[in-house]
């Protein structure tokens, strides 16, 4: 977060939120570009491509609607990585603690299902998602905390011991005995999240929009927020300055791996259902850099989220269309990314021509 | 002793930890110099992959392993480029660019696979093994670590040149100094962006050498996402040995040898779940991390990009 | 004799102009270095000294203007260009690699083929070091010595590559007077030779005796010179009063540092040190068992060269550190086991002297860091929620009364001036109603008039009640506000005696740790 | 092809208004299906499983003369934006992957179309959802009695990368059908590693483990990762000099084979596939399951040079005696199970 713009006045605020709403239309076009060309190499027409990816990912309804289902655990696992990252804390574990929280959930929910209303079932699996993220990274938050060891290297160790654990019980404990395959028991369709607007976008997305807002006001308009970012820029002067670390670093990652925790939680609830033995979509690590090109802004990351998805929505439906293996997808959201850091960096030169 | 606990079978247990722990040290190796140079390099794993597949195409072509390695090294290097002109010269976020380099290169190796070799699966030409005078000839430990192709061995003596060079060269203290306090080594005279250059692109080298080792030397072929994850494991390896490059060369070789290890435990009916059995190589790392990584030391200006008119 | 003046200047600058959002840094500046000249560079704080010398050095590029060195017109893309011209720089803030030793980052960015040579590098370093009859060790790693010492790293560093010209801004903050008087030595043998030399200083002092030449910058502007020859002819009263005016504009004060010194200090004690140890990784203890009590009201003066462990009685003292054993008591009640958020809220303030690195965030905005040690209290924060209108109205009012020199309050710190840094802590530290507060070196870095309003605000808030310790390496500054003064040598701490006039050799016997006067 | 698949061949109804004919798919005039779809989590020329699903829908359509949409490559994560891309335009989809065993159905019911599941036989529903489900265990029954009569050393290496149903139900049948030609043969037996399918890396490592405790036949199971058996087995000779053997499952991949290949336990859905489609066009889908065995063709022992004439007959007639019903073989699924039919190194003499 740069800075200075903890007390930025509302009118350069609307500039900049302007000013990245264009740099986040520049990488789209450079990849385009560059994929197009890709594409072509490779025999396949890049229009017919593209325009596939486009109208399935954003303008056919029926893409439309996967692409904001898609969003949801992205923007809540967003919302973990707006708390850490700028505290200086390098959770790169989300995707154990995202699985853990899954598994979790999905083992709770088809037993509560018949015995209590929605709003309870959702809040509880809510709840519990997001304490199963929290604790799956209480070790490295203690070893953190009170031994100030590396967090990169231990969460993400806790993602791989995650992933056997998490198969672990789903193959020893959290069974379905009716299915051959070691998977959890379904929630009922009829028990899942509710749908809004009569689309399949279930409330999911509202929570994840909620989240993200509610992280970013709280690290720009919070007490709480502030001490974070101190932590994150200048450790020693938060010590200096009276700052409690080990209470306030255990904070930072119950809350960046609880969200984590939920977001699973949220798909679980809301699309899935179920969660099989070596589950692992591995969405994690693809929102660790959106959220760093957004400057862990909440409008941007709402941005940056939404094309990630349409490109993966719309790249799965367009690869098979051209019937190209959908690595072209990978491809894509790599180029994607470089020509986002490109941007940020115009974007940076521009506004320094600006000042002087 | 004729019984499957045989000296052949622990020498193989033993050389299939060597042979899963060495594209560690390579790329564990080019993730140290990076790190000490500043640059956090999450591009690994894709500078590997690229190698890997650079190494299968240049084996193949060449029906020479080392010729396949040093293309490998050198697609690594190309892909570093990346990095550097993004990350070391234009002041990109260096976890962005990382993370795009490593979905990209996953996703290229993937598609040129698919297309040029998924329908044969060609094989690389077979690896030349080096039985080390006397060292090979030490009972049980010695066949499974002192019988390797030549590039093995190359591991460890990369390892220690680098350690000379970041011990007692003036590129190695500018190396240490730009990651640390790149103002400090500018104001001394030395150039940060120069020095990174050179260190990024080391990294793609090793990294990149390493993932031809896999294809080469360990898989025998490439498929695709080969390197599954190695560029991460090696990123850990890295920090947990804190810049003193040479213990790189013991936390590969215990990694790869716990590997073994899970193969050793199956084949002795060991009755725990299997899933149980294969977090045993990340457990040991939480534990060497907890009882050897405390005052846990990163380089200050890791991951911050160098601008000489902004402190 | 010929005379400076006449000879090519070694380097030139020429109408350099530096402009930074909202301020305009360099405005202008022509200025030349002569060989064998001293060239003394004055300038309230933030006036655009370290600016110009930060072009110079080619650290910083500037809006316009060009460098001529030896009359041949050159650009500096970086300080490596400058550092081949033979231009060597102290910075003002410490531009070593903490993590390296001291010898390794006095060959850092020497090119020197693959091989370092070390063993050349430590005879050389030996010479200097002898030079300034100062003791480094070239095996110790920077980040564990203290500034002082760092900066003596520095200076040899500079010595070793300024061949044509040495740069030396504010070198003498960190050290003693005795180092001070060293350093003005060897700046003087080496002007004999022919460098020049750039010499800043907040210390009009040091700046007459040792400059040849004195310009002076205000806000960004030169606005006045003293040439040598008027440097000779003139009196020295005349001219400090001349060059007093030049720095601070039309209303000057002259600012010796005699503070006025209240009598009334209360026999209630406050404040009682027992026996604090703390063992360090070396053979000898960081803090060797020390005690000193304080009433309400008093002030005393911790006086020592730089590393005997004033700052970690600093820190020890402000819940920053943790004591092996002994007793801080305040009010009668044991502290030490209390954190330093629970002792700032019983009023034990500390105010330390790592200004970037742990007393401000750099890139948050100066009002935050004057509400740094506040987050979360009222009326800055309502419910948890920032006020920004409070905390930028209280920040303004601090900006306006200690007089930062900056645009504004939401400027990043780390953008403004050293000295104007310093001002923000203090006036965040001075606005908090303190009951003991710990200084330490509190006017390193102040341009004079800003040292002697806080020294004065110091002895006022002593004289209501506050119970102060004051870290300093200026004995000038103990004598003129302390009660008692101690020194600290090896992490022993002496005696506190009573403060009076003419105890300074005493004090600089103790502090090089003779025990007989 | 094959004309029934059925487990269950008394519950096969006739279709009135469209008497089929396998051979003449331009007769299927009143075809509700015009196109199928098939999704697959890896990559469709895998000479496994995957390669094995597209390939049979392929065929299947082909014979139908209807049309097929490829999915492939799709991962085991949310697919559901497959689903319904597919739902909206095949009149059939089969999810070729457990792991889509529970948003596939749930997909059809939302769009009212039929589909096929695999894996979960209970989970039929009339009209909507059927499962294919594999009996490789006879296949890898035959292929374990290929692999003790082939033995030199009397050791068998098994090497999976991970242990889902049907590679225990296989894993299983090999060492029954090992130790019904020789009690006394040793099981090695590992699961690769922590990363799973496409380690050819970690195959290739514990191949060779496998073959230095003295294995000289593996029957490798994985899908990236059986490509590393194959190389360390092409690389690596037995403890007693003489060539490694490699018996694979579910693809052939004879076209690549460097004479290592001795047989594979080959699973062709393509009948299953066809019998589905028919009985959608015959609204009788989601009243039967389809199997896959050794009875009705769909698995079959491939058939190499390198297995004797002698050996081949011997098999043919344990086949037979599967098939009549004489000789049962035990299905397991259960990883544990496993474990109990593999030797232990410290059996070792
Ligand atoms: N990752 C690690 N975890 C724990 N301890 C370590 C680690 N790396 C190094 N050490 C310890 O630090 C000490 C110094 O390490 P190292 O051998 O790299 O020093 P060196 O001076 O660079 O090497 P050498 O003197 O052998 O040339 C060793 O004694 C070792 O015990
Ligand atoms: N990087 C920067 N960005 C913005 N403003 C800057 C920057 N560097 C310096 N300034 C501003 O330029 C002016 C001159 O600063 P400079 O550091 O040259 O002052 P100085 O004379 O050295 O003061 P001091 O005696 O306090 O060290 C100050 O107002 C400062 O705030
Ligand atoms: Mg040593
Ligand atoms: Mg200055």
């Amino acid at each position: 977060m740069t800075n200075t713009d903890q007390l930025q006045t509302a009118e350069s605020r609307f500039t900049r939120i302007s000013r990245s709403t264009i740099t986040a239309m520049i990488p789209v076009i450079g990849a385009i570009v560059i994929g197009g060309l890709l594409l072509m190499t490779l025999g396949r027409n890049p229009f017919v491509f593209f325009g596939n990816m486009i109208d399935h990912g954003l303008i056919s309804s029926l893409g439309r609607q996967e692409t904001l289902i898609r969003m949801a655990p992205l923007l809540l696992i967003a919302s973990g990585l707006m708390i850490a990252f700028p505290a200086g804390i390098w959770n790169l574990g989300t995707d154990g603690q995202f699985v853990m929280g899954g598994v979790v959930v999905a083992a709770l929910g088809p037993e509560m299902a018949p015995h209590v209303n929605g709003f309870v079932l959702f809040l509880t699996l809510f709840v519990v998602g997001f304490a199963v993220g929290a604790i799956w990274s209480l070790v490295p938050a203690i070893l953190k905390a009170w031994y100030g060891i590396n967090e990169i290297i231990s969460t993400l160790m806790l993602t791989f011991i995650g992933l056997r654990f998490s198969a672990l019980l789903v193959k020893e404990y959290f069974f379905d005995p009716e299915t051959t395959v070691p998977q959890t028991r379904v929630l009922a369709v009829a028990d899942r999240l509710p749908r809004m607007f009569s689309s399949r976008v279930h409330i999911g997305l509202v929570v994840g929009l909620v989240a993200i807002i509610a992280v970013h006001f709280m690290m720009r308009k919070t007490a709480f927020g502030l001490r974070l970012q101190i932590v994150g820029m200048n450790p020693k002067a938060a010590v200096h300055a009276g700052m409690k670390m080990k209470p306030l670093t255990i904070a930072i990652f119950t809350l960046s791996s609880g969200f984590a925790g939920l977001a699973a939680a949220v798909n679980v609830a809301g699309v899935d259902g179920v969660v099989r033995a070596e589950w692992n979509p591995a969405i994690g690590l693809l929102v660790v850099p959106l959220v760093f090109l957004a400057r862990f802004h909440a409008a941007s990351v709402i941005a940056f989220i939404a094309a990630f998805a349409v490109f993966q929505v719309g790249g799965e439906s367009a690869s098979r269309k051209s019937d190209i293996p959908n690595f072209m997808v990978l491809v894509m959201v790599g180029l994607l990314l470089i020509f986002m850091a490109l941007g940020e960096y115009m974007q940076l030169r521009s506004s320094r021509k600006h000042q002087s | 002793m004729n019984g499957l606990f045989s000296e052949i079978f622990i020498s193989s247990l033993i050389s299939g930890g060597v042979i899963a722990g060495i594209p560690l040290i390579y790329a564990g190796l080019g993730e140290a110099i990076s790190e000490r140079a500043g640059v956090l390099n999450v591009g690994l794993e894709g500078m590997m992959i690229g190698g890997a597949y650079g190494g299968f195409v240049g084996g193949l072509s060449f029906n020479s392993t080392w010729l396949g390695l040093i293309c490998g090294a050198l697609t690594g290097m190309i892909i570093s480029l990346f990095m550097v002109v993004l990350c070391v010269r234009l002041n990109s976020n260096q976890i962005v660019v990382g993370i795009a380099i490593t979905l990209g290169a996953e996703g290229v190796t993937a598609l040129l696979h698919g297309a040029i070799y998924a329908d044969t699966y060609p094989r690389v030409p077979t690896v030349q093994q080096v039985a080390i005078p006397l060292l090979s000839d030490i009972p049980i430990l010695g066949p499974g670590l002192f019988n390797h192709h030549l590039s093995a061995y190359l591991a460890v003596i990369f390892v220690l040149f680098v350690s000379w060079v970041l011990k007692s060269t003036g590129i190695g203290l500018s190396i240490k100094a730009a990651g640390d306090q790149p103002h400090a080594l500018e104001a001394a005279g030395g150039d940060v962006h120069r020095t990174r250059t050179i260190a990024v692109l080391s990294t793609g080298l090793l990294a990149g050498f390493g993932g031809a080792f896999i294809v080469l030397v360990g898989a025998g072929l490439f498929v695709p996402f080969v390197t599954n994850g190695k560029g991460f494991i090696a990123i850990v390896l890295a920090m947990l040995v804190r810049g003193r490059v040479k213990w790189i060369i013991v936390a590969a070789v215990l990694f790869g040898m716990s590997l073994s290890l899970t193969t050793a435990l199956q084949l002795a009916g060991i009755d725990i779940p299997i899933d149980l059995v294969l977090m045993l190589p990340f457990v040991l790392i939480i534990i060497v991390l907890f009882v050897f990584g405390r005052r846990s030391y990163l380089p200050a200006a890791l991951a911050l990009p160098y601008d000489r008119e902004q402190h | 004799m010929v005379t400076a003046t006449e000879l090519t200047p070694t380097a030139e600058l020429i109408g350099i102009t530096k402009k930074y959002p909202g301020v305009v840094a360099n405005s202008d500046i022509h200025l030349s270095l002569r060989p064998g000249e001293v060239h003394s560079l004055l300038g309230e704080n933030g006036a655009g000294k370290s600016t110009l010398i930060g072009i110079l050095s080619g650290m910083i590029q500037p809006d316009a203007g060009e460098i001529r060195i030896s009359g041949e017109l050159v650009r500096f893309e970086s300080p490596r260009d400058a550092l081949e011209r033979g231009i060597g720089t102290v910075y003002q803030h410490s531009l070593l690699v903490p993590t390296l030793t001291v010898l390794d980052n006095l060959l850092l960015g020497v090119d020197q083929g693959w091989k370092l040579g070390r063993e050349v590098a430590t005879t050389r370093l030996q010479e200097l070091a002898t030079l300034l009859d100062v003791e480094i060790d070239p095996s110790a790693v920077v980040g564990d010595l203290a500034l002082g010492q760092r900066q003596q790293v520095e200076i040899v560093r500079a010595l070793w590559r300024g061949e044509g010209v040495l740069i030396l801004d504010e070198p003498t903050s960190m050290l003693t007077p005795q180092g001070a008087e060293k350093l003005a030595q060897v700046v003087r043998r080496l002007v004999s030779k022919g460098l020049a030399v750039v010499f800043i200083t907040h210390k009009l002092n040091e700046a007459l005796d040792l400059g040849d030449r004195v310009t002076v910058l205000r806000r960004g502007k030169i606005v006045g010179e003293v040439s040598p020859s008027d440097m000779l002819s003139k009196d020295r009263k005349a001219i400090t009063k001349e060059v007093l005016q030049m720095i601070f504009g039309e209303s000057t004060k002259a600012s010796n540092t005699t503070v006025a010194k209240h009598v009334a200090k209360s026999d209630e004690q406050v404040f009682r040190v027992d026996q604090v140890l703390v063992a360090g990784s070396e053979l000898h203890l960081v803090l060797d068992k020390v005690s000193f009590a304080l009433n309400r009201g008093e002030i005393l003066g911790i006086a020592g060269i730089d590393g005997n462990g004033q700052k970690e009685l600093a820190e020890v003292l402000s819940g920053q550190r943790k004591v092996d054993s002994g007793e801080i008591q305040l009010d009668g009640k044991s502290i030490q086991l209390l954190s330093t958020a629970a002792r700032q809220a019983l009023g034990v303030r500390y105010v330390t002297d790592d200004r970037l690195g742990e007393g401000t965030v750099g890139p948050l905005s100066i009002a935050l860091n004057i509400v740094l040690k506040r987050v979360g209290e009222a009326p800055f924060w309502q419910r948890s929620w920032i006020k920004n209108n409070a905390i930028r109205e209280f920040a303004r009012v601090l900006i306006k009364q200690h007089d930062v020199r900056t645009p504004n309050e939401l400027v990043a710190i780390s953008n403004l001036s050293g000295g104007n840094i310093q001002k923000v802590i203090l006036a965040r530290e001075l606005a908090l109603n303190p009951r003991v507060v710990i200084y330490n070196k509190p006017t390193y870095g102040l341009d004079s008039r800003t040292a002697y309003v806080v020294l004065a605000r110091i002895a006022e808030q002593a004289e209501s009640g506050v119970t102060t310790i004051f870290i300093s390496t200026e004995l000038s500054e103990i004598v003129a506000i302390c009660h008692r003064v101690a020194v600290m040598y090896r992490g022993q701490l002496s005696e506190p005696i009573d403060v009076r006039p003419g105890i300074e050799l005493q004090l600089g016997a103790l502090m090089t740790g003779s025990t007989t006067v | 092809g094959s004309s029934s698949t059925t487990t269950d061949t008394a519950a096969a109804p006739v279709a009135t208004d469209a008497p089929v004919a396998t051979d003449a798919p331009v007769a299927v005039v009143e075809a509700i299906v015009k196109t199928i779809a098939v999704l697959a989590p890896e990559a469709g020329n895998d000479f496994g499983w995957n390669q094995q699903g597209v390939d049979s829908a392929k065929a299947a359509a082909a014979e139908l003369g209807i049309e097929v949409i490829v999915a492939d490559n799709l991962g085991y994560g949310d697919i559901t934006p497959n689903l319904r891309e597919l739902a909206e335009k095949a009149d059939f989809i089969i999810a070729h992957a457990s792991g889509y065993n529970t948003a596939a159905p749930e997909v059809g019911a939302e769009f009212n179309k039929p589909v096929a599941i695999v894996d979960t036989p209970n989970a039929l529903k009339a009209g909507l959802v059927a499962d294919y489900t594999a009996s490789p265990n006879e296949g890898a029954y035959l292929a374990g009695v290929l692999a003790a009569k082939t033995t030199r050393s009397g050791t068998l290496g098994v090497v999976v990368s991970g242990e889902p149903p049907s590679w225990n139900s296989q894993s299983g049948g090999f060492a029954d059908g090992a130790k019904s030609v020789n009690p006394k043969v040793k099981l090695l037996y590992s699961v690769i590693g922590p990363a799973a399918y496409a380690d050819a890396e970690g195959a290739n490592r514990v191949t060779k483990t496998l073959i230095a405790a003295g294995a000289d036949v593996i029957f490798g199971q994985g899908d990236g990762a059986s490509f590393g058996m194959l190389s360390a087995i092409e690389e690596t000779p037995a403890t007693d000099g003489g060539k490694v053997l490699f018996i694979d499952v579910i693809g052939n991949k004879t076209s690549i084979d460097k004479g290592h290949l001795l047989s594979s336990v080959l699973w062709d859905f393509k009948g299953a596939f066809v019998d589905m489609i028919k009985d959608v066009n015959a609204g009788t889908y989601g009243t039967r399951n389809y199997g896959l065995n050794l009875k009705n063709g769909s698995i079959a022992l491939l058939k190499t040079a390198l297995i004797k004439d002698a050996v081949w007959t011997e098999i043919e007639a344990i086949k037979a005696s599967i098939i009549d019903g004489s000789l049962v073989v035990e299905n397991i699924t259960d990883a544990a199970d496993v474990h109990a039919r593999m030797s232990k190194v410290t059996q070792g003499k």
